[in-house]
């Protein structure tokens, strides 16, 4: 019943926007349709604390400690993402950046990408999952090209094509799992995809199959979690499109990209006995961390700064999860949450800046705490979340990541040491000037909504200094649901 | 047995036909042409599902042989001549790459692909297995030439018989996947053109051509 | 309130408490200085003044006990510890934030940058954080605390945030701290020893094997080195203390560099166990070469404040030379003059963080007074801001290393541990360590000619500037904390007998020994056992004083008392101006010749015939140029080399995911 | 401590007051002598300073207390200096309150709160005088410190009194890394004491004066004072030396008036001696520039460290 609400009310929505067209409250509505979205995930998550794991419809849904804090944390940056778009789009419109006819596309497509994302995180079937991530690139593909300057044009081109090719990669992935389910399962086809049957008998498959696999999900899926060198349409991406949609493309779509992955490598680990995919991770993580804080360095344009950093804390989790065992996983899952929010919020605070400054250039703004405190102190305390200040959530992964690299690879710490300093010095440098200094902005027609962006910024706070013990719960269940070799 | 024997032969012709109209791609550069071929190519594809339908009787494969049918032979090459009329592309300019290194580099690719292809053929119990390999070299023969291209729309046809070599690959593989992820994934197609669709003609009023030069000014490199 | 109290811990962890609420009531008025100043600051001493009164009486009690607080990570919870090592910092902490926090009320003015109510929050929000990082007993906990004061602090120090020098200051301060804390991550997950547990009561339990344990060891140098201002990681320092409101400038020089010294102790000594003779041997070499090289360019300054950045770079060097004589000592199996090296290292933390802050205050009043802190543009200023004047110069005469007052205590028990080194069973480092002592007699001689140049420069001979003329003393509550840290600096220097007793619970956690008491007198330092070595300042006082006084007596009783005040001399020459004195510059000319090669001069000096001569000198810091310029400019061009893979041409990225696609195959394949 | 040790401090007080402005006139009596001058009287120095006290005193307008009191705190560290030297015995109450690293921070301060007066005033002369007094003792003070290291190292000790009974009941033969700190110490004296090479007491030529450029604003009580200290200051450095390098003579353990009896006499001998060869130095030296001082001093101090490290390289060997 939840899950049939939590998937309806969104399609539902975008059937709604597509068909009642262009109105002056939709940004309500859509509050309103996200809000349910929530509300459901929340009824589902208490079930699920009530009764343990469900499996729904014909085992086509499934809900395991993996996937649950995800549906919630989908749901929730959602949510706030869309209270955030309220002012943010009505102000667009006021600086005449879009049509009425495009903020109904856009809210439209909105509830269909989170429906898509919803329906990636819940499904119990790979191939549905594919759909789904497909379906994902489709629905924000418009989106990115809202403005329909050259600059978006491009980005959209270069995120259909390279998203679509990699997706296509997946798809062979799935193929090859499928074939090598088969022979196991049997070829009535029907439970062959299903996840939960395939990790049963994960340890039976194919090896040689499987490794290949891996390779084709591994670039598929990462082509979307925007690993490097896969990573050039995600730039381009968040910066060009509305600043809603880089908040959920960095807090979500990426995060539902690497869960599709870690599923995938949990499947071709368990049949491999080798820790061919915990290596080929690693060094997609460490490449993406290093490339993305070198990118970093060169940055003019806020979007794509923190697009960047994006990429890095991918890396990072990804790297994580490579190395693999109950406190790395841990800390990954815990970094996915944790990015993902600080991120959106960031993505809130820089939405406004740009709006006040009129330009995405950072050297255009300039003193922010002097003409809107909150905006300014967001950012400030954003920034430093994100760059793993204590007490902030992300200096809690990161502490366990890097305790546990010195351990386990210590061959690595040196690189993350290097990286995480540039980073830094990249990011923090570019903030500071931005937020202190003298002013040279502009006040803004709508007040901007900075409730998301604090909540966001408090619940990090609070998982840096107490995680809630069901929380704590489903990270080590889905830790040790990982494995590692 | 000879008529079993005779349907393989057709099944390998139409496995042969599928590679030979990938190479034929690679190097064409006349774009409705392109169209023309990937219909043909669809059209194999749909040949060898009724061939394996018929032979296996599995009744999801004569449906997603009419689907195959209906999508890419039908819909999508008439959708993609009626954009070409639209936005007047004809021509593709000169590859990246010349035609005769991009043959060369298409053979090479067939060469890795049938070698990645081995394990899974050994391990193919289906009658079509020996054509896991000209599956495979399909998909990345559509990569190469999406590599190579400069039309944003000579791009979506290399995109569209890279999917082609997918459905190819999981006929040959598995008889085809589950009906729900078969639909699921020609939606996605579908849709995928559609959203294309609109798209080119945002490019094209944008920059009033579909050459990828214009889309080349987002980049790191100054 | 009483349960609270009831025990040390408990009490120490409610005062911290009470400093964060302290701060949060700044919020209540945030634009009201005199809320802020005449309430919330003083209240925050006497806070302070708790604090040390708790942490001492455990001191004394010498007694262990700790405490798991319900929150932190799920299999972490934060644990706090009190033993003695931690409550001596802790007094350290609170006896002598006491003294700035009263001067703070005074100081903070209405006007540019942070609203003072913010301000107050983040002041105090930066002491409890110090405060946690000397009771954290896990590694989570010490790091949140460690990078809240890192965090506290930098916001403290751009609080001129228009001023796009302080900016920057703020900026390579955060970034060398963030550094630093990694470098500190990484050193407890060595420590942790595979056991994932992140208590340092596991880390205790852990054995690690040799390499893991010097690694940790190194990385717990680099990391609290970089903090501490151990060249060549010190380049930080010297901008963002000066760049702080002088308060902030005492506590970051005071108090925070002490918390780098506490945690290596902790790590080295504590949680690491036994360590190797030939750990000591870096902190040693580094901190001799740290002391020398902040003494000498402390002595060409021009900038007061710079000048007491670079004179707690100098302590620090000290501090860590001792640390180091320590370790080897104890390496050798020499608890008793490892306990003595221990010290002095821990006595000299204690008479710095009390030393360094009265100078600071003293040019925040010098600051407030005048609006100028180049040394260039002050002087004379004894006369029309006596209670300054004479409050810092006791400080100075500390620092300075001059008997009877503290800095000369712990150098001369730094310099009796050395006088022992000939004992260690490694010829080489006896071979080495006479030149530490011949080094460290040279810094301790030179940080006497920096302080005449600092004091005679400011507070004497004739106001070089007209507007210096009319300078106001300093306020009641300025007034009231300057005093309190002179009377710690003079008390500190006459009762080293009571202090060193108090600092043998410390000295027996750490190395197993403490330094014991020949002599028997409550007046009479006797550290060592065996040698006719004793020191009894009050005696020494006594003496001087008797004689001084009995001098004047008869002076005044034989001869007459007649005084004609004339203007100075002019040597014939008529037209003196105050101009003439000779400048800060000046003064440091000799060492400018002396010690040329460490510096990065520039010069401008006025032809002969220049009708408008002028003349300018700066002195840079070599590292910037040999080490951090390099460093910055290969990751641009690092960074640069990459930006060619990103050519926003898509092909080329549907080349990437094609090559990546065929490679991981491969591996896939053949691995 | 009993009350003869007291007794022996007071004689030694007292008699480093009455002998220092002596030794000094002898000093100059002597290079006169050698200069073929006609030599000033012996008690010169006192007349100097009985004129200076009935003088009035001129004080420059923008003088501070600080200016007036450091005549007396350098006279009190001086004072307190030649009563922990032991000159004649080396039972002396007051040496438990100041070993010989506690000496060296007494002439330091001396020189400190001495430099500061001389910037009160707030002239030319002054600032530039206390700038090189600070030059000459950022190197003197380590090097005198090396020096009694050394002396301290072969004794187990580091107050003076402990360190001369234990020199003096070696057998006579000079540790090779005592005859290093013997010149290192001499050259110390030198310049410490504003002697030539370094420095001229007899001259007030700005280019080259070092402490009588302090001392240009001072007059009557105050500059007696400060004459007196000059006059104790190279007294003590002399018992100094003597403590450390000719131990012999001094009366070791409890004194008696025997102890007296000998002690005094071979303390007046060796500062005749001393004198003598002071004289002699500074007769057949010519001044040095003064950014060569420097170089002179690290001289000294170089030859300081040489004799520590000769001592532990023998110590190692034996």
């Amino acid at each position: 019943m939840e899950l049939l609400l939590l998937l309806g009310l969104p399609l539902a929505g975008a059937a709604v926007f597509g068909l009642l067209g262009a109105r002056r409250e939709a940004p309500e509505i859509n509050v309103v349709f996200s809000l349910g979205t929530f509300l459901a995930a929340c009824a589902l998550t208490v079930r699920v604390i009530r009764e343990g794991s469900l499996l729904l419809w014909h085992e086509q849904f499934f809900i395991d400690p993996f996937n649950l804090f995800l549906v919630t944390l989908t749901a929730f940056v959602a949510l706030t993402t869309s209270l955030f778009s309220r002012p943010y789009m009505r102000i667009e419109s006021v600086h005449g950046r879009v049509t009425p006819g495009r903020l109904r596309l856009y809210h439209s497509m909105y509830q269909l990408f989170s429906f898509t994302m919803l329906l990636a995180l819940t499904t119990n079937n790979m191939g549905l999952l594919w759909v789904a991530m497909e379906g994902a690139t489709l629905s924000t593909v418009l989106l990115v090209t809202l403005y329909r300057t050259p600059g978006s044009l491009e980005a959209g081109w270069k995120y259909f094509i390279l998203c679509g090719v990699g997706i296509a990669q997946a798809l062979f992935g799935t193929i090859l799992l499928y074939f090598a389910a088969e022979k196991v399962l049997g070829a009535q086809g029907v439970t062959a995809l299903l996840w939960t049957h395939l990790d049963a008998v994960k340890s039976t498959l194919e090896p040689s199959v499987l490794a290949l696999a891996f390779v084709f999900l591994l670039v598929g899926y990462g082509t979307k979690v925007g690993l490097a060198p896969l990573h050039n349409w995600l730039p381009d991406a968040h910066a060009e499109g509305p600043t809603p949609i880089s908040a959920v493309l960095s807090g979500l779509l990426l995060n539902v990209a690497l869960y599709a992955v870690v599923r995938c490598k949990i499947l071709v680990e368990g049949s491999l006995h080798s820790t061919l995919p915990s290596r080929m991770l690693m060094g997609f993580g460490l490449l993406s961390l290093v490339l993305a804080t070198l990118f970093l360095w060169r940055q003019r344009d806020i979007k794509r700064l923190f697009a960047y950093s994006s990429i890095e804390h991918m890396g990072i989790a990804t790297f994580a999860f490579g190395m693999g065992g109950p406190v790395a996983n841990f800390a990954a899952l815990l970094h996915m949450t944790v990015h993902s929010l600080t991120k959106s919020a960031i993505f809130f605070t820089v939405g406004h800046a740009a709006q006040k400054a009129g330009s995405q250039l950072m050297d255009d703004i300039r003193g922010l705490i002097t003409l809107s405190p909150t905006v300014g102190w967001g950012l400030m305390m954003g920034s430093l979340a994100i760059l793993g200040m204590p007490p902030f959530g992300v200096f809690a992964s990161e502490f366990l990541i890097l305790t546990t690299a010195m351990r386990e690879q210590p061959w690595a710490t040196p690189i993350l040491l290097a990286a995480l300093g540039i980073a830094f010095a990249a990011i923090f440098g570019r903030v500071q000037p931005m937020v202190f200094g003298e002013t040279r902005l502009r006040r803004l027609p709508h007040a901007p909504a900075l409730l998301p962006v604090f909540t966001h910024l408090a619940i990090v706070l609070l998982l840096g200094l107490y995680i809630p013990p069901y929380l704590a719960d489903w990270y080590r269940a889905a830790a040790r649901l990982i494995g590692g070799p | 047995m000879p008529q079993i024997a005779l349907d393989q032969q057709l099944l390998d012709a139409c496995a042969a036909v599928m590679l030979l109209l990938s190479f034929a791609m690679l190097s064409q550069r006349r774009i409705v042409s392109l169209v023309n071929l990937y219909a043909v190519q669809g059209g194999a594809l749909a040949t060898a599902t009724l061939l394996v339908a018929w032979r296996t009787g599995e009744g999801h494969l004569y449906l997603s042989a009419a689907l195959t049918i209906a999508l890419k032979v039908i819909f999508l090459p008439w959708l993609l001549h009626r954009l070409i009329r639209r936005l007047e592309v004809y021509w593709d300019t000169e590859p990246l790459l010349n035609v005769s290194g991009t043959m060369l580099a298409g053979l090479l690719i067939v060469v890795f692909a049938f070698g990645l292809a081995q394990p899974i053929t050994q391990l193919a119990s289906t009658a079509t297995r020996s054509a896991i390999g000209i599956a495979v070299s399909v998909v990345l023969l559509a990569f190469l030439m999406m590599i190579t291209r400069r039309k944003a729309m000579s791009q979506v046809v290399g995109f569209l018989s890279m999917e082609n070599g997918l459905f190819f690959a999981a006929m040959s593989a598995t008889y085809g996947m589950p009906m729900v992820v078969e639909l699921g994934v020609a939606l996605d197609v579908l849709v995928a053109m559609l959203v294309l669709g609109v798209f080119f003609f945002q490019i094209r009023e944008q920059f009033d051509s579909l050459d990828l030069h214009h889309l080349e000014s987002l980049k790191e490199r100054d | 309130m009483t349960t609270i109290f009831s025990s040390p811990l408990t009490g120490c962890a409610g005062l911290l408490a009470a400093w964060g609420l302290i701060g949060l009531a700044g919020l209540l008025r945030p634009a009201s200085v005199r809320f802020a100043g005449r309430t919330l600051f003083p209240l925050g001493a006497m806070a302070g003044l708790a604090l040390a009164a708790i942490a001492g009486s455990s001191l004394l009690a010498g007694g262990t006990e700790q405490l798991v607080l319900p929150f932190g990570l799920p299999d972490l919870p934060f644990h706090l510890r009190l033993d003695p090592l931690s409550s001596f910092f802790l007094l350290l902490l609170g006896a002598s934030s006491a003294g700035v926090s009263v001067f703070a009320g005074g100081y903070f003015r209405q006007g540019e940058g942070t609203a003072p109510g913010l301000l107050c929050l983040q002041y105090h929000l930066f002491l409890a954080s110090m405060g946690w990082v000397l009771l954290a007993d896990d590694a989570y906990g010490f790091m949140v605390a460690w990078e809240v004061m890192a965090l506290s602090s930098y916001f403290l120090v751009t609080t001129q945030h228009r001023i796009p020098e302080i900016r920057r200051a703020g900026f390579i301060y955060l970034l060398m701290a963030h550094l630093g804390a990694i470098a500190i991550l990484l050193c407890f997950g060595v420590l942790q020893g595979g056991s994932w547990q992140f208590t340092f009561d596991a880390m205790r339990a852990a054995h690690l094997a040799p390499a893991w344990a010097a690694a940790a060891f190194l990385l717990a140098l680099a990391g609290f080195g970089l903090k501490a201002g151990l060249v060549p990681l010190h380049v930080w320092l010297p901008e963002a203390h000066p760049a702080a409101p002088s308060p902030v400038s005492a506590l970051m020089s005071g108090v925070m560099l002490k918390t780098a010294v506490y945690g290596l102790l902790r790590v080295t000594l504590d949680l690491l166990g036994r360590p190797v003779w030939w750990w000591g041997l870096v902190p040693l070499i580094l901190g001799l070469f740290t002391a020398f090289y902040g003494v000498v360019f402390a002595a060409v300054q021009t900038d007061m404040k710079r000048l007491l950045a670079y004179s707690s770079i100098e302590n620090m060097g000290i501090v860590f030379t001792g640390l180091g004589l320590s370790v080897i000592f104890l390496g050798a199996g020499m608890q008793a003059v490892a306990a003595l090296a221990l010290l002095a290292t821990l006595y000299h933390c204690l008479n710095h963080s009390f030393m360094k802050s009265l100078l600071f205050l003293g040019t925040g009043s010098v600051l407030h007074a005048t609006g100028e802190r180049n040394l260039g543009r002050l002087g004379g200023l004894i006369h029309s801001m006596p209670w300054v004047a004479w409050l810092t110069l006791i400080g100075a005469l500390a620092i300075a290393g001059l008997p009877p007052l503290n800095g000369f205590v712990s150098e001369w028990l730094l310099l009796q541990s050395f006088l022992f080194a000939d004992r260690v069973p490694h010829e080489f480092v006896n071979l080495l360590i006479p030149m530490g002592m011949a080094l460290v007699a040279l810094c301790a001689a030179l940080a006497g000619y920096v302080m005449v140049k600092f004091f005679g420069v400011i507070f004497l001979g004739q106001p070089r500037e007209p507007s210096l003329a009319h300078a106001h003393d300093c306020g009641r509550l300025e007034r009231l904390g300057l005093a309190w840290l002179a009377l710690g600096c003079v008390l500190l220097g006459l009762l080293p007998f009571q202090v060193v007793a108090a600092l043998g619970a410390v000295t027996r956690q750490l190395v197993g020994a403490a330094v014991p008491q020949a002599a028997s007198h409550w007046w009479l330092l006797a550290p060592v056992p065996g040698r006719a070595v004793s020191y009894g300042p009050i005696i020494f006082l006594a003496a001087t004083a008797g004689v001084v006084a009995l001098t004047a007596l008869v002076v005044r009783l034989a001869y007459h008392q007649r005084v004609r005040r004339t203007p100075a001399w002019d040597c014939g020459f008529g037209s003196l101006t105050p101009r003439m004195q000779d400048t800060a510059e000046g003064f440091g000319q000799p060492i400018r010749n002396i010690f040329q090669s460490f510096f990065q001069i520039e010069r401008e000096l006025p032809a002969p015939s220049d009708r408008t001569p002028r003349y300018r000198i700066a002195i840079a810091d070599r590292f910037w140029r040999t080490v951090y310029e390099p460093l910055g400019s290969s990751v641009q061009r690092l960074a640069s080399a990459v930006a060619f893979l990103q050519q926003g041409r898509v092909s080329v990225y549907l080349l990437y995911s094609f090559v990546t696609l065929i490679v991981l195959l491969a591996l896939a394949l053949f691995a | 401590m009993r009350p003869e040790d007291w007794l022996t401090q007071f004689i030694e007080i007292v008699a480093a007051l009455a002998a220092a402005p002596i030794f000094l006139g002898w000093v100059s009596q002597c290079r006169a002598w050698l200069q073929n001058r006609r030599a000033p009287s012996l008690w010169l120095p006192y007349r100097n300073i009985r004129k200076l006290f009935h003088k009035e005193a001129v004080i420059a307008q923008n003088a501070s207390r600080l200016f007036r009191l450091a005549p007396y705190v350098v006279f009190g560290t001086m004072v307190l200096a030649a009563a922990i030297i032991p000159s004649m015995g080396t039972r002396l109450p007051l040496v438990v309150s100041a070993d010989a690293i506690a000496l060296v921070g007494l002439f330091a301060t001396a020189r400190v709160f001495m430099a500061l007066a001389a910037m009160d005033i707030g002239t030319a002369f002054g600032t530039l005088g206390a700038r090189r007094e600070m030059m000459v003792g950022f190197l003197a003070e380590p090097a005198l410190l090396m020096v009694i290291f050394v002396a301290s190292l072969l004794s187990a000790s580091t107050a003076l009194p402990a360190i001369t009974e234990h020199l003096a009941t070696q057998t006579l033969g000079l540790d090779p890394a005592l005859a290093f700190t013997a010149v290192a110490f001499t050259l110390v004296l030198l310049a410490e004491n504003a002697r030539i090479p370094v420095d001229n007491p007899s001259t007030h030529l700005e280019l080259t004066m070092i402490h009588e450029a302090m001392l240009l604003e001072y007059s009557a009580r105050h500059l007696a004072l400060m004459e007196w200290t000059t006059a104790l200051k190279l007294f003590n450095y002399a018992c100094i030396g003597f403590a450390l390098f000719i131990p012999w003579g001094v009366a070791t353990g409890h004194i008696g008036p025997l102890g007296l009896a000998v002690a005094i006499p071979t303390l007046a001998v060796k500062l005749a001696l001393a004198g003598g060869g002071l004289a002699l130095i500074e007769t057949l030296c010519a001044k040095l520039r003064v950014m060569r001082a420097p170089e002179f001093l690290a001289t000294a101090y170089l030859f300081a460290v040489l004799g520590l490290l000769v001592h532990v390289m023998l110590g190692a060997r034996g």
